[in-house]
């Protein structure tokens, strides 16, 4: 399930979701705020998302990466609104019978929906400037997939 | 042959248009001229490649026709995560 | 920091050892009990470690991480003793700035944790029978490097 | 020559020994001697290439020498996780 919320993401209740008696592996990834980005001290970060969208192309990573690997359980939160050092905006968890399927899975997903769902990030800066996120892939290959 | 569309702006989008939706007269076949259009009207240098683009709540391609009524979702490059 | 443990796992405890300023990803893996293997319906599972050699095989393998990956944080905790399905045996949690390496060091732990660290798990049997499990190398290729 | 070396049995070795651990003459230059003399005695068919040794509680391999009063550690196969 992909969710997007306003309200701190809790891992710990949203771990809870994926217990499974058959899952031997649970791999769960975070994206954290962190205190600069491209050598510019950053103070905090604004998302913003078109949620219907958003969901649904959430939902639809979630159900390609189930037919890619052998997983039980996978789900999605992404935060919007504004963000302080340290908190969690994205949460990714994914439990299956064996590691190779979590951690690929997990994967999968968090590098799906950071280039495919219409969300959008303005970086607050310690100068008082601001400026939207580029695109992972636009600066690195100039190219979105 | 002219169409009536909405469209809706997001994050840079629509800050540089400086509103977040407008409807319009606009002779595109596509969503492409749609793109290229509104980039002239509101001086934007984004390019295409890097933006997506949806068409009443579904995600579409640059090639994809544009109907009269049309309501059509300009995203700029996405960053998630 | 590596660590056996003979109480519950809480992985949101954990996880908040390794927050930092600085960083924008955290990878975590945990290995859940689950109620087959190869065929066999599993009740329970116990696990027995040389806890001194566990831990400094342990420490090891976290700080072999550390230089082959640029990250920021990385810890590991093994649960001993009895443990039911559903139930954590093994937590693993990696901070760094960007995800590739949160994901490849966490990876890099755990893989080494199950073939190096003197640690041994007994699967108590539906039936009623009882076996160690043996090594995950051995059993696929013949060989524990 | 004949070594006074005390041996430690853990998970699967412990209970095919029936003991913790023995304090044991041995004529033995390497843990793999010592291996291969207490396979014997214990009647252990696992193969040496999957089990593990420690002398003084550190890591060996199977060529490391004995001397008089170690403390060798037998870790059968390892299954963490």
């Amino acid at each position: 399930m992909m969710q997007l919320t306003e309200k701190v993401i809790r891992p710990d209740e949203l771990r809870s979701r994926l217990t499974d008696p058959g899952a031997g592996a649970y791999a769960s990834f975070e994206g954290w705020i962190r205190n600069q980005n491209e050598g510019q001290a950053v103070l905090r970060l604004e998302y913003e998302s078109y949620e219907p969208l958003a969901v649904k192309e959430g939902e639809r990573v979630i159900e390609e990466a189930a037919v890619k690997f052998p997983i039980l359980k996978a789900e999605c939160v992404h935060r919007v609104g504004m963000l302080e050092i340290g908190e969690c905006a994205v949460w990714v968890g994914v439990s299956s019978p064996h590691r190779d399927e979590a951690f690929e899975a997990c994967r999968y997903i968090i590098d799906q929906v950071k280039v495919r769902l219409p969300i959008w990030k303005k970086e607050h800066y310690v100068d008082g400037n601001s400026g939207w996120v580029n695109c992972e892939r636009c600066a690195s290959h100039g190219e979105v997939a | 042959m002219s169409k009536t569309l909405t469209v809706r702006y997001f994050a840079a989008f629509r800050e540089r248009a400086g509103i977040d939706e407008e409807t319009i007269s606009l002779a595109a076949n596509t969503t492409r001229d749609v793109f290229d259009l509104l980039k002239t009207r509101h001086r934007s240098s984004e390019p295409l490649r890097h933006c997506k683009v949806a068409i009443n709540d579904e995600m579409a391609d640059w090639d994809t026709p544009v109907n009269d009524g049309d309501t059509i979702l300009l995203f700029p490059p996405v960053a998630g995560g």
